[in-house]
């Protein structure tokens, strides 16, 4: 029931605010963030009832939805969902906090358009009929369609169409995929597709689909050209949705597709996934160490840190001869708050970015210079993330990439090496832009005129990074969370 | 003593001329209605003769309905041809090609 | 027993002596023109709709002498015919122009002749409503006398219509001649032989049939008429015939000639492919907002066409699903289109729309909806229908067909999405602020503009409605 | 209780830290100063406290865990203290030197208006530095590693204005994060092969580890231990700054003066040497590791002491004298004599604790001048400076007597008794490097205090008590801390329940008694003989004839251009590897992602599309006959299939 409420009163709110037109955008600023709140008091009220102690689904609701085709209105969520979940409304009250930073033409629309993709991707997050998922996961692609392209900025258009084609030509492979299976399996539950008996042939094509759909959303190289596009002409709240919550659906459709009904594909795919992860590590890394624009280079990090999600979602197949069930728990575990630590460094990271740029007006790092003199504050904040994000120990950037790193390390030394590149890599990208826009002397005169963040932008950005440093020191928490349903799911990759 | 095959042949022989002729008729629309005219006979020509060879009327009555809904649609051709001609002026076939992407 | 014969034709009487009315009212009282075809046209849908929800319950009959047939599909379709022609009556702007052409008349004739398609169970019968179907449809594309484009594509439409029915007609009497009946339930004798002559004759008529789908080569017609005629006509003529076309595809494809299916199968599945692709793909480079709706129709067309290549039961109740979506979403774009323009400035190129969201946001918003349903993205009705195309596909193990099709559609979007831009991320010196259209259209457009979005949430009787009305006692096999 | 204790010195600084960082500015100095440097006390307090429980009740060494940081089904990261011996003593360092430089900033940062700043970081790297030595797993020692780079890393782009500043601590953090990834591969191989990250579990199941083997490929392999030890000691090359690693420290020295003595002389640039020791358990089962220590840390030892002899800022010539005692704890560890190298490590602490003070307290006095030309006959002007920083030199070139000389001459025994593989080198090398040290030492000493007094620094006198104060009190140590402390620590089984090494007979081949006697055994070796010389030598080029110096710059000028030129590793990594990879990351973006991936396949596909478009649409000629081409050739197509079917079937 409450899932439902969390996916539905958001949407129905978005669907309200719209109605009211934008004369009255001041109120409907109120409505959202006060229903997005809502929502995510909902959601730890969840959290608060969710039982870690068991690895199935929890508050499942079922309805009949098209009886003719066995499709239920099936909700549910377990350990790898509810993080996820957790993630998408914490921010998404953030990002309508702080869309009143700059004065936008119908910020009523904004807001519905947010309100309306947390709906969705809670839907995707806790959807257990894979039709319902996809519907889910397609209609995503409309608000955020619309965010880039009403909110976005010069080259708007041709980013926000590329950015719908390429997911939309990946999501359909995945819908032949899904309809291929309920073919099989008579019914569309996913778990119902865990258990299909299928030949290894058969996975790979139908890891293939699903992988389609995934890697564009991931983004992995080298289906990873629209998130560059698509980042620097998002508005700002729009960026840290894309980058925090979209990117990690492709994350979670590995984790709940992929691997648990494709095992034997996975595992003949495996070196091909590991070296795409790699390759998105480091030459990623590498080009992002080249940008000029602020956001293109977080675009471009944050390609590089998925390349760790995946990396541990496979790396544990090629460990010696036989799968050991420890480390695909530890890769898996890895992967999860990777994309956790990600989401909300990323989140913070273009919020700051968004802080400048509400300022200045450009994103080019060539404009900026010495901000710590006239912004202290957020100074030391941008550079705080700036170290998560260089997976600092102490921050929850570090945890994700440790554990991946120790259980690649299990697997293959070599592999392990290579992405433990991404420390200098990820250092050196980084902090070379905190060198060229916060420190050094003063630019120019506009920074000199600059002042201090203002009350949103400081709460939103200090919440953001309690919760990295509160993840970085003690993550125990959220594994425990998701450890039973890692562990269900490890049992099905060892295919016991 | 003509067999079936013959009257098809014929029929078969009028319709192509019809078709063709709308083909490759550059002229004005006059002309391809008649041979849309033609198409029908050759129509109707095929009915007559199956009716006539097989001893079944219903053949013939469709014959007649061919005919009255030829009539119909001559009308309306025509009217929308003045139509046509009121706005541009002409009926050339080739200067027919305002409506194009 | 003619009296309780007539009884099972009540609609088409109902329709009958409405056009007798209005031919009459419009003739003796011109003061009373500019609103009675809404009126009785409206009236008389809903009395039809009434009645056929009657006749629904009846099971089926033939009747004078098995030329007339009353059965679910009939009904069913009549049903669906009523509703999409009492939406366009209704969403129909009552102005001038419309009135001196009396556009509700000839529409009423039309809807007779779908009617008369519907149930036809004889050729003779098919052959009729067909070309009143046409013959009205001649009239009410070139009702816009005053305009160059109009009258020239009521011309072509005109002449290629002729030859079409003229292929229909030679094929026919192939089909007369061998049988020696027009009867369709003869043709549907499971063991006629598959000779040679029997297939030209089909392929005549399949020519004839896939004119009226306005399938790729016999489509020509469809960007030509959309573009020459009024908004009014267009949203009419968009939509209505189809469902014609889709009965004569079944009676006399589907449920007839099933000893050949292997056969016709094929070639209605190269006309769909071809009708996809081609359409798809010109449409990406029209500007004018009518004819991109015109080619995005032949694309469509293409998924029913393939739909019904499947040749099982559910093959056709998808196509028929497909159809009735199209139809929704395409009524509903061409009302947008219709309620945005007045006679000062109608809207038809896609540089009109420019920034619609400023000046009509909601308009703009359902506009959205249908496009985004055409693209087929859910949770809009518009998915539903290309999904269970897709599903039936692979349940006939199609695959190369579905991903085709999937291709193409991805390709559609780019043009579908660009109205969406155009509506909302452009910005313009001369926003559509006009208020030219009725209340009654803007509440017909938001209703059913909702609908594409509360059918797309709850699919099911939409879907449960084509399987009850294509009943599976037909297909023996 | 002890426990409390512990946790009580790790977590005090750590909120002094935080409240100045917070508070500070609102607050003012007094606060900030007097919280920061309270807590400070108050750890160094306790720490000596513990350090004295623990050496009268051996039995209260303790090693718990204080969290669970992580549970990954049978794995499970910790955090906790392990406090021995080793550590204690490392805490009592720590804490003593980052008093004394609170102190010593209160005055050196008097009118530094990012005062509060600065405080907090010190005093937040304090915490780091202590939960580095305090952690009793890895996890917890790369937390620690990593937090004393971030500090290092923020203390030297303290002044981030200046761009010289902010280009260094840039440098310094990808240098040590190159370290660090040898660390972390270290731990995760280690991790690999014995399931956990806690040093207990870890060392005892060495042995176990020690005959596994690392494929590298199918057929060539190398032990996995000598493997994970060389990654460990990566780590530390890069923390403590050995060759080719060291090129960071150097221009470290843009931060402030009290920071290049905290953390890039006494603390955190010895981690490296505290780590090589803490994982004693582990190299002392590899002699192929050991050696390679061995090997790195004698050249640094001697290069980078070349180094200073051509330096003219005094900060730097300080800093590669560092560079080079470090290289000598490293050879120290090398040879496995962990305890000689402790023991060096804490007497260099305080003297160049002291001397880099003392180069402050000049720096102070002569108004931010660096630059030792511009200096010279100060001695008259800062007596106090003076005297100590001589002290502090003496002590540092191992003059008898001076805490440097107990160390450093253990240190050689060590090496001079050795049997590793490259023993004689290393032996070598560090008898020349005494030379070397006394020589750039003395030619700093003479050229800025003897001389003659250049009058723009005639009105120059002694800076604030608050300077001069832990010059004084450093010093101290400086002289006296080996006397009593050398017996035990480097020959007595002070270390033994933290260090596994052989016993001291094996080391240094020779029975200790007391101090008194070590002295005189040592006077009989040949170290403090070169010492002298170097400082006789340094006396003949400095003061008696300064030109001999230039004479021979000119002589050996490629050699001169060599040292002057730092052996050309800032020129490799600047501009060839730095620039290499960016210019890589602009091709791949360019090449790879722009032009291939986005305009050939995606925009391509697309344009390819919109030109298929385009020949589509010219079927629409708008030509009447053209369409009713088009549908007759649809239905002539039709039938030809079906007739061309047909006679297929039939033939």
């Amino acid at each position: 029931m409450i899932v439902d409420q969390i996916i539905w009163l958001p949407i129905l709110t978005a669907l309200i605010i719209v109605a009211l037109g934008e004369k009255r955008s001041e109120l409907s600023y109120k409505i959202s963030l006060f229903i997005s709140i809502l929502v995510f008091g909902l959601s730890v009220y969840v959290l608060y009832l969710f039982d870690p102690t068991t690895s199935g689904f929890q508050f499942v609701l079922k309805t009949q939805w098209i009886e003719r085709f066995n499709i239920n209105y099936h909700l549910g969520i377990d350990g790898i969902s509810l993080p996820l979940i957790l993630l998408t409304t914490f921010l998404t009250p953030i990002v309508i906090y702080t869309a009143k930073t700059t004065s936008k033409n119908k910020l009523h629309q904004y807001l519905a358009s947010f309100l309306l993709l947390e709906g969705l991707m809670v839907g995707v997050f806790s959807a257990m009929d894979a039709f319902l998922f996809y519907v889910f996961w397609e209609a995503m692609l409309i608000p955020m369609f619309l965010i880039i392209g009403v909110w976005g900025g010069k080259n708007r258009i041709y980013a926000t169409v590329k950015f719908f084609l390429y997911t939309f030509l990946g999501s359909v492979f995945m819908l032949i995929a899904i309809i291929y299976l309920y073919l099989k399996s008579g019914s569309y539950l996913i778990t119902d597709f865990y258990y299909l008996p299928l030949q290894v042939n058969q996975q790979i094509v139908i890891f293939m689909a699903f992988l389609f759909a995934f890697a564009v959303k991931i983004p992995m190289w080298p289906v990873h050209t629209w998130l560059p596009d698509a980042h620097v002409e998002a508005p700002t709240g729009g960026s840290v949705i894309l980058a925090a919550v979209l990117l990690k659906m492709g994350g979670y459709g590995l984790l709940r597709f992929s691997l648990p009904i494709s095992p034997e594909g996975s595992m003949t795919l495996a070196p091909l996934m590991i070296t795409l992860s790699l390759i998105a590590i480091i030459y990623i890394g590498l080009v992002a160490i080249a940008q000029t624009d602020m956001k293109k280079l977080i675009a471009y990090s944050s390609i590089s840190h998925m390349g760790f999600v995946t990396l541990g979602c496979f790396v544990f197949f090629i460990e010696g001869n036989a799968l050991n069930p420890a480390t695909i728990n530890l890769a898996i575990n890895g992967a999860m708050i990777q994309m956790i630590s990600h989401g909300l460094i990323s989140a913070a990271l273009f919020l700051s970015i968004g802080v400048m740029y509400d300022r200045l007006h450009t994103r080019e790092i060539n404009d900026y210079g010495g901000i710590v003199t006239t912004m202290p504050k957020f100074a030391t904040l941008m550079v705080f993330f700036a170290l998560a994000n260089a997976a600092l120990p102490g921050t929850s950037g570090f945890v994700g990439e440790l554990t991946v790193i120790l259980a690649a390390f299990k697997a293959n030394g070599f592999i392990a090496s290579l992405s433990a590149l991404t420390l200098i890599i990820g250092a050196a990208y980084t902090l070379w832009m905190i060198k060229r826009v916060i420190f050094g002397p003063v630019k120019n005169e506009k920074i000199n005129q600059l002042n201090d963040m203002n009350k949103l932008e400081s709460i939103s950005l200090g919440l953001l990074a309690l919760s990295i440093l509160i993840l970085g020191v003690w993550p125990k928490p959220l594994i425990d969370l998701m450890n039973e349903s890692i562990n269900l799911l490890t049992l099905f990759i060892t295919g016991t | 003593m003509l067999t079936l095959q013959s009257y098809l042949t014929l029929g078969a022989i009028i319709f192509s001329i019809g078709v063709i002729g709308i083909v490759i008729n550059r002229k004005n629309i006059i002309i391809i209605m008649m041979c849309i005219e033609l198409l029908l006979i050759a129509v109707n020509f095929n009915f007559i003769a199956f009716s006539y060879f097989n001893q079944d009327l219903a053949g013939q009555i469709f014959v007649f309905f061919i005919l009255t809904v030829a009539a119909a649609e001559a009308a309306i051709g025509l009217a929308i041809l003045v139509a046509l001609y009121r706005n541009k002026k002409t009926i050339d076939v080739q200067e027919l090609n305002s409506l194009r992407n | 027993m003619l009296i309780n014969e007539l009884y099972f034709i009540l609609p088409e009487l109902i329709i009958t002596s409405c056009i007798c009315l209005l031919v009459l009212i419009n003739s003796l009282a011109k003061n009373l023109r500019q609103y009675s075809g809404v009126l009785i046209g409206s009236a008389a849908m809903m009395a039809c709709i009434f009645v056929s929800l009657i006749l629904f319950s009846e099971n089926s009959v033939d009747i004078f002498n098995n030329h007339f047939r009353v059965d679910n599909l009939a009904t069913g379709l009549k049903l669906v015919t009523f509703i999409t022609t009492l939406i366009v009556i209704l969403g129909t702007n009552t102005d001038k122009l419309n009135a001196d052409s009396e556009i509700i008349l000839i529409e009423l004739f039309a809807v007779l002749g779908v009617l008369i398609l519907c149930s036809a169970n004889n050729l003779l019968t098919l052959y009729l409503g067909l070309e009143t179907l046409t013959l009205s449809m001649y009239g009410l594309v070139a009702s816009k006398r005053s305009s160059e484009i109009a009258t020239e594509s009521a011309m072509k439409f005109f002449i290629q219509g002729a030859i079409a029915s003229a292929f229909f007609l030679y094929g026919t009497s192939l089909i007369y001649g061998l049988y020696q009946t027009l009867s369709l339930t003869i043709f549907s004798n499971p063991d006629i032989n598959n000779s040679i002559e029997l297939q030209l004759a089909l392929a005549f008529i399949i020519c004839g049939i896939a004119f009226k789908f306005g399938a790729f080569p016999f489509h020509s017609w469809v960007p030509d008429s959309y573009q020459g005629s009024s908004n009014s006509v267009a949203l009419f003529i968009s939509t209505v015939p189809k469902i014609g076309a889709f009965a004569l595809i079944y009676r006399l494809l589907i449920t007839s000639f099933i000893a050949v299916t292997e056969f016709w199968t094929i070639l209605i599945l190269v006309l769909g492919l071809m009708s996809l692709i081609f359409g798809n793909l010109i449409a990406i480079s029209q500007s004018n907002l009518k004819r991109l709706l015109g080619y995005s129709a032949i694309g469509h067309m293409g998924f029913v066409l393939i739909a019904i290549s499947i040749g099982s039961l559910e093959g056709a109740q998808a196509s028929l699903f497909y159809l009735l979506i199209y139809i929704l979403m395409t009524s509903v774009a061409f009302m947008c289109l219709e309620v945005l323009s007045n006679k000062n400035r109608s809207i038809v190129t896609l540089s009109d729309i420019k920034d619609l969201n400023s000046s009509h946001p909601w308009i703009a918003l359902i506009m959205l909806f249908s496009m985004f349903s055409m693209v087929g993205i859910p949770p809009f009705i518009g998915f539903y229908a290309k999904w269970i195309v897709l599903s039936e596909l692979l349940n006939a193990g199609m695959l190369s067909v579905s991903i085709t099709a999937i291709i193409m559609s991805v390709i559609a979007a780019f043009y579908y999405l660009r109205v969406v831009w155009y509506m909302y991320f452009e910005k313009t010196e001369l926003p559509v602020m006009q208020k030219g259209s009725t209340l009654i259209q803007k509440s017909t457009l938001s209703i059913i503009g909702v609908m594409i979005l509360l059918m797309g949430l709850y699919p099911s009787p939409m879907i449960d409605f084509c399987k009850s009305i294509i009943s599976p006692f037909i297909l023996i096999d | 209780m002890l426990y409390q204790l512990s946790v009580l010195v790790l977590v005090v600084p750590l909120i002094g830290g935080i409240l100045a960082g917070f508070l500070g500015k609102t607050t003012g100095k007094t606060f900030t100063n007097t919280v920061t440097i309270f807590s400070v006390l108050a750890s160094f307090l306790i720490s000596s406290y513990i350090l004295y429980t623990i050496l009268n009740q051996p039995d209260l060494i303790f090693n718990q865990n204080i969290y669970r940081w992580l549970e990954i089904g049978s794995y499970s990261f910790n955090i906790g203290l392990l406090i021995d011996n080793l550590t204690a003593s490392m805490m009592v360092v720590v804490t003593f030197i980052s008093l004394m430089v609170h102190i010593y900033s209160i005055g050196y940062m008097h009118d530094d208006p990012g005062y509060h700043r600065f405080f907090s970081y010190i005093s937040l790297f304090t915490f780091a530095m202590l939960s580095l030595v305090m952690a009793n797993n890895f996890l917890q020692l790369f937390f620690g590693w990593e937090a004393v780079g971030v500090m290092s890393y923020l203390l030297i782009g303290f002044w981030f204005t200046k761009e010289s500043a902010i280009k260094a601590n840039f440098k310094a953090f990808i240098i040590n994060r190159v370290g660090d990834m040898f660390l972390l591969l270290g731990i995760a191989l280690l991790f690999s092969l014995s399931g956990s990250l806690d040093y207990s579990t870890v060392f005892s199941s060495g042995p176990m580890i020690n005959n596994q083997l690392f494929f590298i490929t199918e057929n060539l392999s190398v032990s996995a231990l000598t493997l994970a030890c060389i990654l460990l000691f990566g780590g530390a090359m890069g923390k403590s700054a050995q060759m080719p690693l060291h090129v960071w420290l150097p221009d470290s020295m843009e931060g402030p003066t009290p920071i290049s003595a905290l953390i890039h002389a006494a603390t955190m640039v010895t981690a490296g040497v505290f780590m090589l020791a803490r994982m004693s358990p582990l190299f002392e089962l590899s002699e192929s590791a050991l050696s390679f220590v061995l090997i790195i840390g004698s050249i640094t030892a001697i290069t980078t002491g070349l180094l200073g002899l051509v330096q003219f800022d005094i900060k730097r010539v300080i800093a590669y004298s560092t560079l080079s005692q470090l290289g000598y704890m490293v050879v120290a560890a090398g040879v496995s004599a962990y305890s000689a190298s402790l023991f060096h490590l804490m007497t260099h602490a305080f003297f160049k604790a002291l001397l880099f003070l003392a180069a402050g307290s000049v720096i102070v006095a002569l108004h931010h001048e660096q630059d030792i030309r511009n200096m010279g006959g100060l001695r008259k002007r800062l007596p106090v400076t003076y005297t100590t920083s001589l002290i502090g030199t003496l002590a540092l070139i191992g003059f008898p007597g001076f805490s440097g000389f107990f160390s450093k001459d253990a240190l050689i025994e060590a090496v001079a008794h050795s049997t590793v593989y490259a023993h004689e080198f290393a032996y070598y090398c560090v008898l020349i490097g005494v030379f070397v040290t006394s020589l750039y030492s003395f030619r700093l000493l003479f050229i800025v205090f003897h001389g003659p007094l250049s009058e723009h620094n005639n009105n120059v006198q002694e800076p604030q008590l608050s300077i001069v104060l832990p010059l004084i009190l450093l010093s101290i140590p400086s002289v006296f801390v080996a006397w009593p402390t050398v017996g035990p620590m480097v020959f007595d089984s002070f270390f033994s329940n933290s260090i596994v090494q052989p016993t001291s007979i094996e080391l240094f081949g020779y029975e200790f008694t007391d101090s008194l006697h070590f002295l005189t055994h040592a006077l009989s070796g040949p170290v403090t003989y070169i010492a002298i010389s170097g400082i006789g030598v340094a006396y003949l080029f400095y003061i008696k004839q300064p030109e001999i110096p230039n004479k021979l710059a000119l002589t050996f000028k490629p050699i001169y251009k060599l040292l002057r030129e730092k052996y050309y590793f800032d020129y490799l990594y600047e501009n060839i590897l730095a620039k290499f990879f960016s210019s890589l990351g602009n091709s791949l973006w360019n090449l790879g992602d722009i032009k291939f991936i986005d305009n050939y396949i995606v925009n391509g596909t697309a344009r390819k599309i919109e030109s298929l478009s385009n020949k589509a649409q010219l079927l629409q000629s708008g030509y009447i006959y053209h369409y009713a081409l088009m549908m007759m050739l649809g239905l002539s197509v039709f039938l030809g299939w079906v007739i061309i079917n047909k006679i297929g079937m039939a033939s």
